[in-house]
């Protein structure tokens, strides 16, 4: 798997591993629909309801029939929209989120690619989403998407620096940009310990960046209908959704690589667990953790957003930046 | 400090999920009503006298009464011959109910009446006498105590 | 520099989900800032005045409750008030311990309806749901009362259609209002001390007292300003002097006081419905003698009383027969709504959404 | 030479992802295609306007507020982006990048102290 | 005493007793088709997306239904604000002339297959105002109504009950491939065009 990285390609390798890939992207598929389902459930329990049980045993089946629903719906093209920007918006939303898998690697045995600035690829790449969004909303010809769309914008620009900025010090930390080399650095201490203030930091523009609660400005269902996607019926808005979940996934696989030392377990003397195990763990965990948020808070003004991200989370990072510096530099860690 | 109001919301929510929950069983298992619940009315045909004083008292009109033509004119009491309910207008207001001198028409708490036609939802007197099931047990519990006029 | 932008012209309603209703708002934006706001009701006028006018005094009193179909009580009692106004009435202590007793419940409830959807109106999910769980508890209770649950018809002219069930249900009221003081208190641990919703309300959709007395508003959006008007205290009607309770005021005037405000009634409420329970009358008619035909005299009347949107009133012209001649609602919501054009000015699609919550309307009632 | 090796099929593999990521959409579409119905008419094309019909058009000279905001960040995302490859060599350098990087981190922060100053971080 | 009101969902009647013997013989040809069919519907039913859409105090129990208590998301109910996005309009409450208009471009921009619940007796024939000069005395004047719910407003144990009732009319047309109500009302030209 990962030596074959290292290797000549052969015809067979590659297809080997063209299958692994195909298998991620069901595994993907797999977890984003019961993301949604869990989604329902943890939301139903925090609301004192029992949420979908009825489709199938404990409701399991509930979202396959969403899905299935969706994509016997007609999904039409309204009269006044730019057809091939209308067209091309769900892809370009939803291949970026998958795309980010490639550098992300699952365990040390299990990886795809192994570039040397694999988190600036995922940084660069997963930024490109919000084309995806823009063009889709601005196509609709629609007031309410136009606003999403232009929302989705804002939110990009003042959340963007920040997290980069706080990942700079998990950079710092590691002297390196390849994730397998950041995970590989965590040996001895995991980085949310020396790096706490940059995990908030890059903890709150990564909510930002997923558009959850309380960012999820875009499609502010209670202000702008449903935001971006408000034209989108049928398959295409399901696309829209599956690209917001599986980013869900990537963030979640990225926070862990970055902060919570990926599938390193938490003490050596669990070790005996496989690192897949770990890795899987602490990815559904950021991966569920909006849910909870969602459930509990309102959402921000756009202008709230805008001020705290540049007067609030921008000096924090730079602080964060200086004093892993200087922590460096003394050699504390 | 800023976030505590945060993190207090995050507990609330996060003690409720250990809750038990409130939530109904109902398409599994029935439903409790109250008795005074108002589903739809029972009439008992026997009952009705014939003297109009639910139709004229419903805001909506909705029902419609005929007496029957009577076979013998010494025949004192009037008996029915139609007696409708619309009920896609009927807005359950109780006012039939409540100026009937012989409690000829009551309320049941049936309330599962969806229909896919709406000329389903016209009720006439045989249907409103066979809906026999959970009808309210005690109709006026005043018109005992002051009914002077 | 500046650059030419074009102003859009925006529907908000009568499809939103927040316009509690069949609201509409033409805006104009600039970007997402609201130049001009035009709203346009009487997507739900239905004529209820005009029907009125046909019908006797009992019958009009399901369309009571149809109008604020939030506090249905609250219309039946200012009905049956204004009417036994006109006639003289005396009513039975026990069933106005009812009435103060279903209406104080029911200002619970549509508060609650309130609490939930404003907090939804500002992206918070979960209050809704949890104001919904109490408010079915009330709902309950009250159809144990009266056989519906939200539109009950429970009064009638000179007194209550129902005594209390004899199964206990004066002490699941109580059971309900002390369980309700915890309710409260996870609420305002949820919602009142969350950073996000304070920043969201505070310090907007400001108006001063000049402006709340000149466009007439009554109810919460008057006491947000430091007018301590509450037609309960003001005008005392029923038994309402004979409870202790405060008519909460705050002078910020914002969409911060009126939330404060609005939470503070749901506990005011409680203190009565308990205090009422506690002073609950062992006996006695709950109906005054009654002609069996309602002609009040000629003349004309006008009572009001405090709904949970503000000065709720009634105006009779009698001629004497058993149909009124004309009436009329003055209907809070409506008349609070007029502000509305005013704050929106400057305002974002964010904010617009909060100060339309925050006015709370019902639109059967603007309407009517 | 590995590392040339692991990059070229890194990048080898990266394109089956980008493949795979644009080959689910069309085909899911296709299939949904071949599934749903299609009934449309001209009012079904209507734009979405909260039930209303829609006042002028959505495609205006929309007023982009945070235009300062996108300007401030095309910089100061170019700004950040060079200060990867100083955090990636940071160990191995001397006291001298060090301070180096402070001054070009001082003119960052100084640069969004301005703009505060300034009222650009003002949302108008 | 508590009364109590029981449904077996079986019990939901159809009005569909027997299916015409050569329409059975057509079915039992289309197989497979009816295979695709049924699981078409089965899908559709148990994922009703209602549109964000209250008129009036039918609205108020609507939302009540998907509160903690009865809880709609059980039966994946769950409401969208888009009606690009609904599979089923819940006309819940009364509608006026003024409101005719749009409730009907509003159906007009679901994407197929739409249905339509009028919960309330204002939706099903103007209810409480049917005298009066502004109220449309029943929303099947403006579009194709599937379950009708009477009530005033209907408790949310009646809208839950008009919901399952509106599955099984999907599954049911879906197995026999006929429609359970013939629609008298002839629907706007447009409807049948294309």
């Amino acid at each position: 798997m990962r030596d074959w990285l290292y290797e000549p390609l052969t015809l067979g390798r590659f297809a080997g591993m063209a299958l692994l890939i195909f298998g991620l992207l069901n595994v993907v598929l797999f977890l984003v629909t019961y993301a949604i389902y869990i989604q329902r459930k943890l939301l139903g329990w925090m609301q004192s309801r029992v949420g979908p049980n009825r489709v199938g045993p404990y409701g399991l089946l509930q979202t396959i029939a969403d899905v299935l629903k969706l994509l016997t719906k007609e999904s039409f093209i309204p009269s006044h929209v730019d057809r091939p920007l209308f067209l091309l918006a769900p892809i370009v939303a939803f291949a970026p989120a998958f795309v980010v898998f490639a550098v992300l690697p699952l365990t040390d045995r299990i990886a795809f690619s192994d570039i040397g600035v694999g988190l600036l690829f995922y940084i660069g790449v997963a930024s490109l989403s919000t084309l995806g969004i823009l063009m889709g909303g601005w196509a609709s010809n629609n007031k309410w998407s136009l606003i999403g769309a232009m929302r989705a914008v804002a939110m990009m620009i003042a959340y963007e620096i920040p997290l980069v900025l706080a990942a700079l010090g998990v950079v710092m930390q590691a002297g390196s940009l390849n994730l397998t080399a950041i995970v590989a650095s965590q040996e001895t201490v995991w980085n949310v310990v020396p790096q706490f203030i940059g995990f908030l930091v890059f903890l709150i523009a990564a909510l930002a960046e997923l558009n959850r609660t309380p960012f999820d400005l875009t499609e502010a269902e209670s202000e702008l209908i449903a935001g971006y996607h408000v034209e989108y019926s049928g398959f295409r808005f399901a696309f829209f959704m599956l690209a917001e979940y599986v980013y869900l996934f990537a963030m979640g696989a990225l926070i862990s690589l970055l902060y919570f030392g990926g599938w390193l377990p938490p003490h050596p003397a669990l070790s005996f667990i496989p690192g897949g195990v770990w890795m899987a763990l602490k990815t559904l965990l950021f991966a569920y953790f909006p849910f909870w948020l969602q459930a509990t808070f309102p959402r921000v003004r756009v202008d709230q957003l805008m001020t705290f991200a540049w007067k609030g989370l921008m000096p924090l990072a730079l602080v964060n930046i200086v004093l892993t510096a200087a922590l460096k530099t003394a050699g504390v860690v | 400090m800023v976030g505590t109001g945060l993190l207090k919301g995050l507990g609330v929510t996060f003690k409720e999920m250990w809750k038990p929950k409130v939530t109904t069983k109902y398409p599994d298992e029935p439903y409790e009503l109250p008795n005074r619940f108002r589903g739809i009315q029972k009439l008992y045909v026997d009952k009705c006298i014939v003297c109009y004083q639910c139709a004229h008292i419903c805001p909506t009109q909705c029902i419609t009464i005929q007496e029957k033509p009577k076979a013998d004119p010494k025949q004192k009491k009037k008996e029915l011959e139609v007696f409708d309910i619309n009920f896609e207008i009927c807005i359950l207001c109780d006012l039939c109910t409540e100026v009937c001198p012989t409690e000829a028409i009551v309320m049941t708490s049936n309330v599962e009446l969806a229909e896919y036609r709406r000329d389903a939802l016209h009720k006439d007197m045989r249907w409103l006498e066979a809906n026999n099931t959970n009808i309210r047990e005690l109709n006026l519990p005043w018109k005992a105590t002051s009914s002077s006029s | 520099m500046t650059l030419r932008t074009e102003e859009m012209i925006l529907n908000v309603g009568p499809q939103h989900p927040s316009t509690h209703g069949v609201f509409r708002v033409i805006l104009k934006l600039d970007g997402e800032t609201i130049v001009e706001a035009t709203p346009v009701i009487g997507y739900l006028h239905r004529g209820t005045e005009k029907l009125a006018e046909d019908l006797t005094y009992t019958q009009i009193i399901p369309y009571t409750d149809r109008m604020d179909y939030l506090s249905a009580m609250i219309g039946n009692y200012a009905l049956v008030h204004a009417v036994e106004t006109l006639m003289g009435l005396e009513i039975p202590e026990r069933a106005e311990y009812l009435r103060v007793i279903a209406m104080e419940l029911n200002r619970i409830a549509s508060h609650l309806v309130w609490f939930g959807t404003y907090l939804l109106d500002i992206g918070a999910l979960t209050p809704f749901l949890y104001a919904f769980r109490e408010r079915e508890k009330i709902l309950t209770l009250l159809a144990e009362l009266s056989g519906a649950r939200m539109t009950y018809s429970y009064m009638r002219i000179g007194g209550v259609k129902w005594d209390v069930p004899d199964d206990g249900w004066l002490g699941r009221v109580e059971r309900f209002v002390d369980d309700f003081e915890r309710a409260l208190e996870d609420f305002h641990a949820l919602v009142t001390g969350n950073e996000i919703v304070q920043a969201r309300l505070q310090g907007v959709g400001r108006y001063d007292q000049e402006t709340a007395i000149a466009y007439g508003l009554t109810g919460v959006n008057l006491r947000s300003t430091g007018v301590a008007y509450d037609v309960r205290k003001a005008k005392p009607y029923s038994i309402y002097d004979r409870f202790e309770f405060e008519v909460p005021v705050r002078t910020e005037g914002d969409l911060w006081a009126r939330y404060l405000l609005r939470m503070e009634e749901m506990e005011q409420s409680r203190r009565i419905v308990k205090q009422a329970v506690r002073q609950f009358p062992s006996g006695g008619e709950i109906m005054a003698r009654m002609p069996k035909l309602i002609r009040p005299p000629a003349g004309e009347v006008y009572t009001s009383v405090e709904s949970p949107r503000g000065e709720l009133g009634v105006a009779i012209v009698s001629e004497g027969k058993p149909q009124p001649y004309r009436i009329h609602f003055r209907r809070p919501s409506f008349v609070n709504l007029q502000l509305l054009p005013k704050l929106l000015v400057g305002q974002n699609i964010a904010n617009m959404v909060a100060i339309l919550g925050s006015i709370d309307i019902v639109l059967g009632e603007v309407d009517a | 030479m590995p590392a040339a090796v692991a990059y070229t099929n890194s990048l080898i593999f990266i394109a089956v992802f980008l493949v795979l990521a644009v080959a689910l959409p069309v085909v899911a579409f296709t299939m949904s295609r071949l599934l749903r119905p299609h009934h449309f008419y001209r009012e079904k094309g209507e734009t979405y306007e909260s039930g209303t019909q829609p006042l002028g058009t959505s495609w205006v000279r929309f007023r982009v507020k945070y235009y300062l905001f996108a300007l401030l960040f095309v910089l100061f995302d170019v700004e950040t982006l060079f200060l990867y490859p100083w955090a990636v060599v940071y160990d191995r350098l001397g006291w001298f990048a060090v301070a180096e990087m402070a001054v070009f981190l001082f003119l960052l922060v100084f640069g969004l102290v301005y703009a505060w100053r300034k009222g650009v971080l003002e949302w108008k | 005493m508590e009364m109590t009101v029981g449904l077996r969902p079986e019990a939901i009647d159809l009005g569909l007793e027997g299916v015409a013997a050569e329409e059975a013989e057509l079915l039992k040809r289309n197989v497979l088709f009816s295979r695709l069919e049924e699981l078409k519907a089965w899908a559709r039913s148990n994922s009703l997306w209602p549109l964000t859409f209250g008129l009036a105090c039918c609205a108020i129990e609507m939302m009540g239904t998907s509160g903690s208590h009865y809880d709609a998301d059980r039966f994946g109910v769950f409401f969208r604000a888009s009606p690009r996005q609904a599979d089923v309009m819940i006309v819940s409450g009364t509608v006026t002339k003024k409101m005719a208009p749009i409730l009907r471009r509003l159906y007009d921009q679901m994407a197929e297959p739409r249905w339509v619940i009028a919960m309330g007796s204002c939706a099903t024939a103007g209810g409480p105002y049917v005298r009066s000069y502004s109220v449309v005395k029943g929303v099947d004047q403006i579009v194709p109504v599937d379950v009708y719910i009477p009530g005033c407003p209907p408790t949310p144990v009646a809208l839950i009950y008009g919901i399952q009732k509106l599955q099984a009319k999907i599954r049911t047309e879906a197995r026999t491939g006929r429609r359970v109500k013939d629609d008298e009302r002839p629907l706007r030209a447009a409807d049948s065009a294309v």
